[in-house]
């Protein structure tokens, strides 16, 4: 093959790893780790806040590792990585969301209210 | 019926006698088939004929559906015939254009039409899911109030679903009935837990009398289904869905499963009885004095796996108090009645259940 | 950690016993005699033919896209065989079990299938029908077109794609052999919960579904990789998206769905065997399972599955319609956004398989709305054909017929589809014989749109048309068949019969059953037609060589400028894409025999037999799970693993082909196309392609 | 109106001058990163069935999210797993630098850091084991092994893809096969961090909030 002739590593997907980035995405990553972890144990706030709290260090994470780590943007080498991608974003959430949303009707409508309340088995 | 007369045979073998006689052993099929689609119309299309008033409103539902969708589909057959009978090789007369390849106004239409349609039937779905959910303790009632009325009562001012408000009560004209179900390998229990009696494998209610369900299974998925009274409904072990139906007419219905479960399925049908109040009544009496109580272990003894070839019906008095949910509890902390090998997917061993002839 | 089930095991051959063979069952018995035969005289003919190492060199171990796609559509025609033979004998059970008086054979209590035996039929008519039939079908269709309608050599990953066949050739196998050793399974091709758990299936025929449906998902969601990768990357120079043929970008869509949706059943699969196999609670009615989420999961997958079968079917008739009526299809771009549309919907509309499970109305209604908006994209596809049609010049070849036909199929398919998405008829229709005729009419679609695929590309891998006449009775009697069979079984579903009935309570159903029955009649009538038309074409094949590169006359895509049949190396140089519809365009300003100036080298990749070893490999996992011999499982997969790293030392370097050689072959077959007859140097695509009657006594040509 | 009477066949180029080969190792990387994008599908799927059974129903008595969760412990295994992913992608920054001893070196501290990872995620959970609470206790545990441990086998194939890679490295050189294969590896291990960094936030994290 033509690229064979060629010099595999100045290939430009081998050309784009980048040291500060990738440190820079691993220190983002676990500061965004520990702080949602302090703010869980410290139980300051409302769980529905700390909820959000958690979903937003986790779509913060998916940014900023998708960027530096895979290096998900709209340049040429890279642009069929982000499209399919953010191709797949909708259907994780859909697969996600529409299943919980479901199971959210279906438990108030099918369980027993006796039994779902009740502090466990205990006989 | 002369022409198709089987005697009137003078052994003559003629070509031309033979296609005559061809043509009236087809017109001798005439009567037969005209016989076989019109007995089954009067009969056997239970969807057609609906007996209660949820099923009414489902059956006009399907009526608004074909009936929209027919015209469409219409159109577009009637477009795709025209233009291969209009455009075949052989029709010398027509114009030829392979140029013809885009046209935003053909565009939008193609694009416009099929929105329009689907707006149009997505608002009479949502309409019709909150008129037939078997959870609106209204919407028999409501079902009630359209019996009787055409398409246009149906979806009348009146009677717009959307606006239901589930939450308050209604002011029953009549106490509605209430019957536990719960389905095993592969018989039904109906349970009246405020009349303390149960029937295996019969279901009988009072007509004009709102009947409220409770079902669940003690195996497997089953649905339940009474195609002239009702529509489905899933019962799922562990879990408790609910049904409600209104008969309008008293007879006997054939119910069954509508959800394969294992072997004996095919012969998991049920007898659904209405009847007038008074003779309700007298059945409950009856039904009240049966000598045979259901405990729980009696039950256990009832779930295990039975084909019930012969429809053969049990009843039983002084039902255990809180049976019904005794039985989704006991199924949530991992009660199975396992059907035995022989009986579901084995080739070697076949039929090793208790059969009820 | 592993469960307890009845039965004896043994360490050697697990769960495995003489018993475990269903000797005793006649009907068995004497499909085993038949098949043994059959196989007897297969593997003698290619004896007798000396042709075993042709079939190695040029069939098994190769990756060129046509062969492997030549391969999957034969596998997919033999278990289409297969999985109707299921439906005849369902039929037949139906019509013959009517009533309490009905008399039952073989050990039956009514009919002549016991409840088990007829379980196990309609799941595998299921199963075979949905994956192991109409999915390879298109998948082979797509693997043969997809690259010459771009211009490309191969795939873009040619040993994947031989794995990708072999891994579902495998589940294939388990499907197969499930006849005469063990059960399959009983629990529909849904495999209803929790009627596959342990305790209500305590036998191997679950685990026989679950390890052939897996190993068949992971094949085919690699395959869609490859279509992906292959449509994205490998078009030939000047091909836009805009100019790229409708069939692929319904491929595309169509693989997006597969790649997307596939791994979910692969997951909700894999939780099942889970539970039946270490015991877990995921879908158990107790101990906290949740028997719900398998439908739900199963269903994730299970309706994009059912555009993943539709799309491609759509393309075909895409590219058929504007064939035969002389015409560029109609919105073009309206088309490939609709293919694009159809995809997309397809994930929100899953519920509408449960409608009746008792999710909140507001979810009902979510759903419903969904499942309706996907008649929008299919509405504009219909109303884009007819304007094909319109101004046209319509010719009614047999493709043109097939195509024809599913589109008046996808009519009635629509209005039914529509009133199944409304929960309150759902209600009424759910789980009965009315669904079943529904998505029969739907696939039927598919199935007559593949027919077409099959005839009108026919000549393009192999040189050769199929025969119009025979092929037309064929068309008839199926046409016949589908009218007559679920005309009465849309009647009967407003009667109200559930599906997967083995024995029918009520009488009154019997005339309908009866004309269900006559219906099976004219599709075997059918499929005798198309076996004759197979033979029959193949055995005077000079007499239907096609003249030239289009066998049609009025083609308009890139592939019918490859030679009729295509050589190995698809184009001798890459053709540049000027137009839309390239080869209509060449055609029609004379440039359709304008050869190129020079040939190239040409660089392809060398056979492998490793993909064939990990498929079998592959199908002794699987065995070895379902029967639950441990050892041959994990040697299995330890093989699996080393096989996958041995392939990654033994780099392929490829072969060159000589630019000279190039010539030579295209010179020789300029020649084959006057009528002189090749030898020697020409592989093509078709194996029997270039034999003719005069050359029958003539050594064949083996070179690789 | 159509695109034919656009084209002058006149001047047309009907041929490509050359085969125009594509990009193998682009062609390779995106065929690898479509796969990752399915598994990904997989996880959503084991995420949709955890978040399901994660209700006080689905514990059937049996311990609840709260009682099973360290997140403590998960924020160790996370800095030990997103340190194996660093080391990784260092590795490849020596590759830029056509550095072989470099990169075998990122391998073997990925490698370390990867195993020390494994160890402790089964350190957790044996102890969770022994304390009773085993898959096959509940819905909602057998939800909770079955997604954690999903993401665990991708970590012990990683360390195999990596040590065959060493192997290949130091054998092979730099050559287009082998580059490729160390890309794919490289959003192999990144995409690990990816499904990591959602069962940290979104079982653990979540489960000592008592949401559900």
């Amino acid at each position: 093959m033509s690229t064979e002739c060629q010099d595999p590593l100045q290939h430009p997907q081998v050309q784009m790893a980048h040291g500060g980035q990738y440190i820079a995405a691993y220190v983002f990553s676990l500061i965004l780790s520990a702080l949602p972890l302090f703010l869980v144990q410290e139980h300051g706030y409302s769980d529905t806040h700390l909820l959000f709290v958690v979903i937003a260090a986790a779509a913060a994470m998916t940014i900023i590792q998708g960027y530096f780590w895979l290096r998900l943007d709209v340049s040429r080498t890279q642009a069929w990585f982000t499209a399919s991608f953010i191709l797949f974003i909708p259907l994780v959430v859909l697969t996600i969301g529409l299943t919980a949303w479901m199971f959210a009707t279906l438990y108030t409508r099918t369980m027993i209210p006796t039994l779902m309340h009740a502090p466990g088995f205990t006989h | 019926m002369s022409d198709c007369d089987p005697y009137n045979n003078d052994g003559t073998l003629a070509g031309g006698y033979m296609a005559e006689r061809r043509w009236e052993r087809a017109r001798g099929l005439v009567p037969v088939l005209a016989a076989m689609l019109s007995g089954c119309a009067q009969k056997g299309f239970w969807l057609f004929h609906p007996k209660g008033a949820v099923a009414r409103t489902e059956w006009h539902t399907t009526i608004l559906d074909v009936a929209v969708m027919g015209g469409v589909i219409l159109v577009a057959g009637g477009l795709v015939v025209a233009f291969l009978w209009r455009y075949r090789a052989g029709n010398r007369a027509r114009t030829y254009d392979p140029h013809f390849t885009s046209s935003l106004v053909i565009e939008v239409l193609v694009w416009g039409i099929p929105l329009v349609v689907v707006g149009y039937l997505s608002y009479f779905s949502v309409k019709s899911v909150f008129a037939t959910n078997p959870y609106n303790p209204l919407a028999v009632r409501q079902a009630v109030d359209r019996a009787g009325g055409g398409l246009r009562e149906a979806y009348g001012e009146r009677a717009d679903p959307t606006v239901v408000d589930a939450m308050g009560a209604p002011p029953p004209a009549t106490r509605p009935l209430q019957v536990e179900v719960v389905t095993t390998d592969w018989q039904w229990v109906f349970i009246y837990p405020h009349q303390r009696v149960a029937t295996v494998n019969e279901l009988v209610m009072p007509v004009h009398t709102p009947v409220e369900f409770d079902l669940t299974s003690a195996t497997v998925v089953n649905d339940f289904f009474i195609p002239e009274l009702v529509g489905e409904i899933d019962i799922m072990p562990g879990m408790r869905t609910k049904q409600a139906l209104i008969a309008s007419r008293t007879g006997t219905y054939h119910g069954y499963s509508d959800d394969y479960s294992g072997g004996g399925f095919s012969w998991m049908g049920f007898r659904a009885r209405v009847e007038s109040p008074q003779r309700f009544r007298s059945w409950i009496k009856k039904m009240q004095a049966q000598p045979v109580h259901l405990s729980y272990s009696r039950f256990r003894q009832l779930a295990r796996p039975t084909i019930n070839l012969s429809e053969r019906i049990s009843r039983f008095s002084q039902v255990q108090a809180g049976l019904f949910d005794h039985v989704v509890e006991r199924v949530m902390e991992g009660r199975v009645y396992p059907t035995p090998l022989a009986m579901t997917e084995n080739m070697t061993k076949p039929m090793k259940v208790r059969l009820i002839k | 950690m592993l469960v307890h089930y009845p039965g004896p095991w043994t360490p050697l051959l697990g769960r495995l016993a003489l018993r475990q063979i269903p000797y005793q069952n006649p009907i068995l018995v004497w499909t085993f005699v038949l098949v043994v035969l059959a196989g007897a005289l297969v593997v003698g003919a290619i004896t007798y033919t000396r042709s075993w190492t042709y079939l190695w060199r040029e069939w098994l171990t190769s990756v060129d896209h046509k062969k492997i796609g030549v391969m999957y559509c034969l596998l997919g025609l033999v278990m289409f065989f297969r999985g109707f033979i299921d439906g005849v004998m369902m039929r037949t059970q139906q019509v013959m079990a009517v009533g309490p008086h009905s008399p039952g054979y073989l050990g039956a209590l009514h009919g002549y299938l016991p409840p088990y035996h007829f379980g196990q039929i309609y799941s595998a008519h299921g199963t075979i029908m949905i994956l192991f039939a109409i999915t390879p079908i298109l998948v082979g269709l797509m693997n043969i077109i997809v690259p010459l309608q771009i211009g490309a050599r191969d795939m873009a990953y040619p040993y994947l794609n031989a794995l990708s066949f072999w891994l579902t050739a495998a589940a294939t196998g388990l499907v197969m052999i499930s006849l005469f050793v063990g059960d399959f399974s009983h629990a529909g091709w849904v495999g209803l919960i929790p009627l596959t758990e342990l305790a209500y299936s305590p036998g191997v025929g679950v685990d026989y579904w679950i390890w052939a449906v897996q190993i068949g998902s992971v094949g085919t969601t690699l395959a869609s990789i490859n279509i992906i990768a292959t449509i994205i990357k490998m078009r030939a120079p000047g091909m836009s998206w805009t100019k790229m043929p409708i069939f692929c970008w319904t491929a595309l869509s169509t693989s997006v769905v597969g790649l997307s949706s596939f791994p979910v059943f692969t997951a909700a699969v894999a939780l099942l065997s889970l539970d039946r196999y270490a015991g877990t609670h995921f879908f158990t009615a107790g101990l906290g399972g949740n028997l719900m989420l398998y439908t739900d999961l199963f269903w994730i997958w299970g309706h994009p599955e059912v555009y993943y079968v539709v799309l491609p079917a759509f393309g075909i008739l895409s590219e058929i319609i504007p064939t035969f009526s002389e015409k560029p299809l109609f919105g073009y771009m309206t088309m490939a956004a609709a293919s694009i549309a159809i995809g997309g919907v397809s994930w929100s509309v899953w519920l509408h398989h449960f409608f009746t499970m008792g999710a909140g109305p507001g979810v009902n209604a979510f759903f419903s709305i969904a499942s309706m908006l996907v008649g929008i994209p299919t509405g504009v596809k219909v109303f884009n054909w007819a304007f094909t049609l319109y101004r046209g010049r319509v010719r009614f070849d047999l493709p043109m017929l097939w195509a024809l036909a599913a589109l008046v199929l996808l009519l009635t398919g629509g209005l039914t589809g529509m009133m199944l998405a409304m929960p309150a008829i759902n209600y009424t229709v759910h789980n009965s014989v009315f669904v079943v005729a529904h998505f029969h009419n739907m696939l039927n679609v598919v199935g007559f749109a593949c027919l077409g695929a099959i005839n009108f590309w026919f000549p393009k891998v192999f040189g050769f048309k199929l025969d119009e006449r025979i092929g037309k009775r064929a068309f008839w009697y199926f046409s016949a068949g589908t009218a007559v069979l679920f005309g009465c079984m849309y009647a009967l579903g407003f009667m109200g019969m559930p599906r997967r009935l083995d024995y029918i309570p009520f009488p009154s159903w019997r005339p309908l059953l009866i004309g269900e029955e006559i219906g099976i009649v004219l599709f075997l009538i059918s499929s005798y037609y198309l076996v004759k038309q197979l033979y029959v074409s193949i055995r005077n094949r000079a007499q239907y060589r096609v003249s030239g590169s289009d066998a049609w006359g009025t083609a308009r895509s890139l592939e019918w400028l490859a030679h009729c049949p295509v050589p190995f190396y698809n184009f001798a140089v890459q053709p540049h894409i000027n137009v839309r519809d390239e080869w209509a365009w060449r055609r029609q300003n004379g440039l359709g025999q304008t050869a190129p100036e020079h040939y190239e080298d040409i660089h392809l990749p060398n056979n492998t037999p490793i993909p064939l070893f990990i498929g079998v490999l592959t199908f002794a996992l699987g065995f070895g799970l379902v029967w639950r011999m441990y050892w041959l499982a994990l040697a299995s997969l330890i093989a699996i693993i080393a096989a996958i790293i041995a392939r990654a030392f033994d780099d392929d370097p490829g072969q060159t082909i000589p630019g000279e050689r190039i010539r030579r072959i295209e010179a020789g077959l300029a020649g084959v196309l006057e009528g002189r007859v090749a030898t020697g140097d020409v592989v093509v695509g078709g194996a029997v392609a270039f034999e003719t009657r005069a050359t029958k006594a003539a050594p064949r040509a083996r070179d690789a | 109106m159509s695109k034919m009477n656009d084209m002058d066949p006149a001047g047309a180029v009907l041929w490509a001058p050359h085969d125009a080969e594509p990009d193998m190792i682009a062609t390779r990387t995106l065929g690898f990163w479509l796969y990752l994008l399915s598994d990904a599908m997989i996880v959503a799927s084991l995420f949709a069935s955890y978040l399901v059974l994660n209700h006080r129903m689905n514990a059937a008595a049996g311990p609840t999210a709260g009682a099973v969760m360290h997140p403590l412990t998960a924020l160790w295994e996370t800095i030990l797993l997103l340190s194996a992913i660093l080391a990784y992608g260092l590795s490849l920054v020596a590759l830029k630098r056509k550095d072989r001893r470099g990169v075998l070196a990122g391998f073997g501290v990925a490698c370390m850091l990867g195993l020390g990872f494994l160890v402790m995620e089964g350190h957790e959970f044996a102890d969770l084991a022994l304390r009773g609470a085993v898959p096959e206790r509940s819905g909602y545990l057998s939800a909770l092994y079955t997604l954690v441990l999903y993401h665990a086998v991708h970590i012990v194939f990683a360390l195999l893809w990596t040590a065959v890679m060493a192997v290949q490295v130091a054998r092979q050189g730099f050559t287009p096969n082998v580059v490729y294969r160390l890309l794919n590896l490289k959003l192999f291990w990144f995409f690990q961090g990816f499904i990591w960094i959602y069962v940290f936030c979104f079982v653990d994290l979540t489960g000592a909030l008592h949401v559900h």
